[in-house]
This record gives structure tokens, C-alpha cells and sequence, in this order.
């Protein structure tokens, strides 16, 4: 124990000063361009340095300035203030334009994870078309989440990292709008009384895979 | 099926009015199933879905699908799926609940229909705000000139010491357990190696290590190299008696050349 | 946000505070993945700015900091401070099984030391390859030991005190000789004479070997 002990307060002993610990989460946010989680970064840094202490400081040097720190999940990275995009139009990148049906996949992912194929079915009263799905997961902005403990175990989605970096959110609580939808009971999970047409469980999804003709291939 | 007050509705008041209603039939295949239809009829109730009138609105739906199967147009099995249920949840509506029947309530099923429908707006309208959104790579940005990490790779080897003595134990019991059979593949005869220098000489016109003579093949395993060296020393010699070749060697061990002799 | 639209107004007319050019080049600089001349920076920035001046103050801002604004012949970039680099490499060591071939000629180099190449050849009944000697000299396992006293004095080879700390061993004469390796059951599964499936394996192995272009590091 005393040993023990001993080595920790080596270890702190031995961890650079605060202000360098700063310095170096600032050139690891400013040469990556992915977020890093703090565990990221004290992997890099010297033992028994303390990024998230150091993130506070590094957070509070830039605001107000033309790039900021900020939080995406778990993770950190820097990103110019957006109120300066309008001086980046070369580097403007071109995203792939989303059809209406992938918008809504999307959306319904990000309001109601994690969620099954049957929900999003549900939700949006029509099959959800296979490539929908995959292009969501091929952008990076959804991924697989765990498998419901529901007859079936069907997989669900949940979005991701790059979703909330894409989309400037700390995390998916901070999701425009999501408190009042909650408030007003449009994320529970209703069940429908009785049977209904295409908005069923499972079977409806099926039912609705199998029928041939109407499904997301109106899409534009 | 036709009702009078949809007779009334659909009565050309005026042709603006008249092309609306047939530009919503045209375009059916612009809907995302018979919700998002629904959803559209609604609207022209202008009201808050919440005190929307799902009696009207079953209304509004299958008189669209009698205009649809007027014009002789094909909806997909969905949208008459979802009309027969609508039929179905209009009858209740209007009769007198029966307390015999078993099932949700035709209030049930509407007010379910009405929650569906303001909660797929509901979801339009989150997708538009997340579309809205100050987007990276389009109005904030991420670092232009990434530094990757390198990644050093360093492998080390490692072993234990029974691999030591399996490894070893494994070479000097090798030849307690060969089976008895003879080596033929590790001999290059003296026949094999006449043939091959007769082809060669040919082209020796200067001085060249005998060594460098042997057959692919029979330089690297020693057994091989042993028996290669001997038959080519020997069909050298044969080739000296024969008066085509001389040989040489400058010292005791020192290489042994060959030269043609012309 | 009255400051802000006054600003804005005021833009119109002038060039925005040097402050908020600071900030305009910070963003450019961040975001771009080329150095930047003031020029460049002029083309986008609001008309009147002066990036040259913007650049003193934000070069000051930086200094000291875990990045920099350093000059890229003309033009001007962001980068991590030289004395950070370490952050950006990361060192991954992996630990590999040794070779077969190696564990043969380091056991025959054990028991037999001092030898000779040809020796571990004729012991092993293969030839030996020089990555394998290599990669034993390398990890510091064997050396090489006095030459030989016979016609070409070949060189010899011997095991080190790495060896011997590696295996925990005292000397190389504490290795088992093969009785004892015998007698502690490591030598038991001796097949039947006749029925040897796995001696030619070994047989083929060792001939594919001895073949020219096999490299025995390459054995896992």
C-alpha cells in the first residue's frame, strides 16, 4: 500500500507542469482531424498527465476565437467558428445530397436511438429501402447499435462520432428540438391499439418487405 | 363509397381548385406511402394535427382513392391496404360503439392515426432543423493539413525455453526415427554432371571456379552441394582426359578453375 | 448580437476591427491545406483588412504555443511546435513468436558452442539463411565467438548473457541434454517408426528451405 502510494504521488510528481499539458492537447487537437477522446490523448502524453484538466484550460483560451475547442461525444477537436465559413468556400466540401427518405432514416435514428428498422418503418409508414441504410452507414453516421431484447433480437441503429462532428452536436441529447418532443410524448414508443395496416410490429415489416411496388424506390 | 360531401368538395368551384386536385392525383407517386399522403391531405385542413378530424380525413383519403381508380391509376397495395382500413375505422366512428365487440375503440385507432401523423411531421420538421444546421465542411471546419500520427512499428522476438529444447530435441531425434530409405534425391552423379559441363564448356574461354558449374538446386542444402561438387570435380577431370578442358588451382583449397582448351 | 450586426454595418463601409481579422486568418490558416500568402488571405477577407498585421498579432498570440504560425517561403501555415513531435509519432511494439528455423539454429548454437555455420548447417540437415543469423545476432541472443582453428578458420557463433537472462539460465551448460530432456517427457511422443506423418512434414519443410528464395524469416 505504502508503495503504492509512493508511485502516485511519483507519478504526479513526475507529470509536466499544467501549462504544458495545454500545450501539448493543443497540438494533438490541432494536428488531428478526427476528434480525440481524452484517453486518446493521455495515451500520447507523459504518465499521470491529466487532459481533461488541461481541455478546461485549453476550452477557455479560444472562445471568442476563429477556431474553438469543442466536445463531439467523448471526444475533442478544434473547428473553425462558424461564423467565419463564409472565408473557407475552397475548402468547402461537397456532401453527397441525401434523399428526402435518407433525411428522415436519418433524423428518426438521431431522435429515437437506439432504433429497429421496424420503428423507422413505423414512424415513417412506409419500407425503409435497403439502400437508405446502407448509405447512412457508408457515411459514417450511423452505425449499429445493440440488439433489442425483443422477440427476434432485431439489430438496431444509433448514429455516431462523425454524425454529431458533421452536425456540430455534443452529444445527442443536444439535438434540436428533443426536449419538447419529448415533453409532448412524440418519441414514446406507442404501440398501435389492435392491429393497424403498415404500422404494425415485425410482421407488418414483412408484410410491407415482401409487397412489391411501394417502397423507397420513389425516391429521387 | 362516394360521399355527398365529397361530391360537394370535389365539384369544380373553380379550375385552380380543380387542378390542385388532380396534380395530387398525378403525383401519388411523389408520396412516401399512404402516411405520408395522409400527412399532405391533413394539411389542407389547416388546423394543429393534434384537433385534426380523422373522420374527415378518412374521408379525404378515399375519395382520393376513388379518383385514383377513376383515372385508371395503379396504387400500390399499401395505399388499399391502408384504405380498407380507413373504411373500416370511419364505420366505427360513425356507429354507436357495440360493447360485444372486442378491440380498440374506433376513438383508440384515430387518436393513434393522429399521433402517428404529428409524429412523422414531427420528425420532418427535427430533419429539416439537423439539415439547417451550421454544417462541418460547409460552415465550420476541420483542421485543412491533419498531422497523422506515425506509427512506429516495432517487432520483437521472443521465445521460451522449452521452444529451445522442443527445437532442439526435434533436430537430434530426427534421424533415431527416419525410415530406412535411400537419399537419391540429395545425388548428382557423375553422368548427370559429365552431360551437363559437356554443354557448358563450350562457352568457358576463361578461367572459372569449377564451383560455379553446379546445378540449381544443389548449392544451398550441404547433403546436395557435397555430391554436386564431387560428380563436377570428376567430370571436369574427365573432360581434362579428354583433352577439351584444362584445370587449375593456385593453392592447396584455393578454387579450382576450369578453361576450355581450344 | 448588437455589437455583432454593428460590426457587420460598420464592414461595409471599413475593414473590420484588427481583432476580427486576427480571428478571420486564425480560421484560414486552421481550415487550409495549403500555406496561405497574405495575399491569398486578402483575396478572402472582407475589402480593407490587412492580414500582414492581423499576422504579427496572431504570430505573438501563438508564441509558446503547443502550434505555431511559421512561414512556408512566402506564405504562411500553422504548425506543431518542434519540441511536441514526439506526440506525433506513436511507438507500437510487437511481440512475435521466433521462427522455427531460428529456434533451431539458436538451440544447435547453445548446445554446440562454439560453432560454425557449416556445423549448424550439418546438425539442422538444412541450410542455414543468413536473415535468420541476422535476426539472432540482431536481438543480441548470439554473438560471434573466436574462429575455428580449421582450413578457412570459418568464424564461430555462441550464445550471450541476453540469452542466458532471457532463459534464466546460469550458463549454457545448465541447458537438459537430450536424456534428460527424454526423461522429462519432452521427447515422448515419439511416433512409431514407419508411420510418421509428422517427420515428413518436416522433411517437406525443411527441403521448401533449403529451396532458393525461402527466407526462414518468413516462417511463422
Amino acid at each position: 500500500m505504502a508503495e503504492a502510494s509512493d508511485e502516485k504521488e511519483q507519478s504526479l510528481f513526475q507529470a509536466p507542469p499544467i501549462g504544458e499539458q495545454e500545450r501539448m492537447i493543443e497540438a494533438m487537437l490541432f494536428a488531428s482531424a478526427e476528434p480525440l477522446t481524452t484517453r486518446d490523448m493521455a495515451e500520447r502524453m507523459p504518465h499521470g498527465s491529466d487532459p481533461a484538466e488541461a481541455l478546461v484550460h485549453l476550452r477557455k483560451r479560444y472562445e471568442g476565437r476563429g477556431v474553438r475547442v469543442v466536445k463531439v461525444g467523448d471526444a475533442w477537436a478544434i473547428r473553425t467558428a462558424p461564423d467565419l465559413g463564409y472565408l473557407m468556400s475552397r475548402e468547402t466540401v461537397e456532401t453527397r445530397k441525401l434523399s428526402r427518405a435518407a433525411i428522415e432514416t436519418l433524423a428518426i435514428i438521431a431522435y429515437h436511438q437506439p432504433v429497429t428498422r421496424a420503428e423507422i418503418e413505423e414512424i415513417r409508414g412506409v419500407a425503409v429501402s435497403r439502400g437508405t441504410v446502407d448509405q447512412l452507414l457508408e457515411m459514417e453516421w450511423i452505425r449499429f447499435g445493440r440488439r433489442k431484447m425483443t422477440p427476434g433480437r432485431p439489430v438496431t441503429f444509433v448514429v455516431t462520432q462523425e454524425f454529431l462532428d458533421h452536425f456540430g452536436l455534443e452529444s445527442a441529447r443536444d439535438l434540436p428540438g428533443l426536449k419538447e418532443l419529448r415533453a409532448a410524448g412524440l418519441l414514446d414508443n406507442r404501440p398501435p391499439p389492435g392491429t393497424m395496416p403498415q404500422m404494425g410490429g415485425e410482421e407488418d415489416e414483412n408484410e410491407s418487405e415482401s409487397a412489391p411496388g411501394q417502397n423507397e424506390l420513389f425516391e429521387d | 363509397m362516394v360521399e355527398d360531401d365529397f361530391d360537394r368538395d370535389e365539384t369544380p368551384v373553380n379550375v385552380a381548385e380543380r387542378l390542385a386536385a388532380e396534380a395530387l392525383i398525378v403525383d401519388v407517386d411523389g408520396f412516401e406511402g399512404p402516411l405520408d399522403l395522409l400527412l399532405t391531405l391533413s394539411r389542407t385542413q389547416k388546423v394543429d394535427l393534434r384537433k385534426i378530424s380523422v373522420l374527415e380525413l378518412a374521408r379525404q383519403y378515399l375519395a382520393f382513392v376513388e379518383r385514383a381508380k377513376a383515372l385508371r391509376l395503379e396504387l400500390a397495395a399499401d395505399y388499399l391496404v391502408m384504405a380498407a382500413w380507413l373504411a373500416f375505422l370511419k364505420s366505427r366512428l360513425l356507429l354507436p360503439p357495440d360493447p360485444s365487440e372486442e378491440g380498440p375503440s374506433g376513438e383508440e385507432l384515430a387518436a393513434h392515426l393522429a399521433f402517428q401523423l404529428e409524429r412523422l411531421q414531427a420528425m420532418r420538421d427535427c430533419a429539416a432543423r439537423l439539415m439547417g444546421r451550421d454544417r462541418l465542411g460547409r460552415d465550420f471546419f476541420a483542421r485543412g493539413v491533419p498531422e497523422d500520427v506515425a506509427r512506429l512499428r516495432r517487432v520483437t522476438y521472443t521465445a521460451t525455453l522449452l521452444d529451445l529444447m522442443q527445437g532442439y530435441a526435434r533436430i537430434r531425434t530426427r534421424d533415431e526415427f527416419r525410415p530406412f530409405v535411400m537419399d537419391r534425391d540429395a545425388l548428382f552423379t557423375m553422368e548427370q554432371a559429365l552431360e551437363r559441363m559437356r554443354g557448358l564448356i563450350g562457352y568457358a574461354g576463361t578461367w572459372t571456379d569449377i564451383l560455379s558449374y553446379l546445378p540449381e538446386g544443389f548449392t544451398a542444402d550441404p547433403a546436395r552441394r557435397r555430391s554436386a561438387t564431387a560428380s563436377t570435380f570428376a567430370a571436369a577431370l574427365e573432360l581434362v582426359k579428354e583433352g577439351r578442358a584444362e584445370l587449375r588451382q593456385a593453392e592447396v583449397f584455393a578454387p579450382i578453375e576450369l578453361r576450355r582448351r581450344d
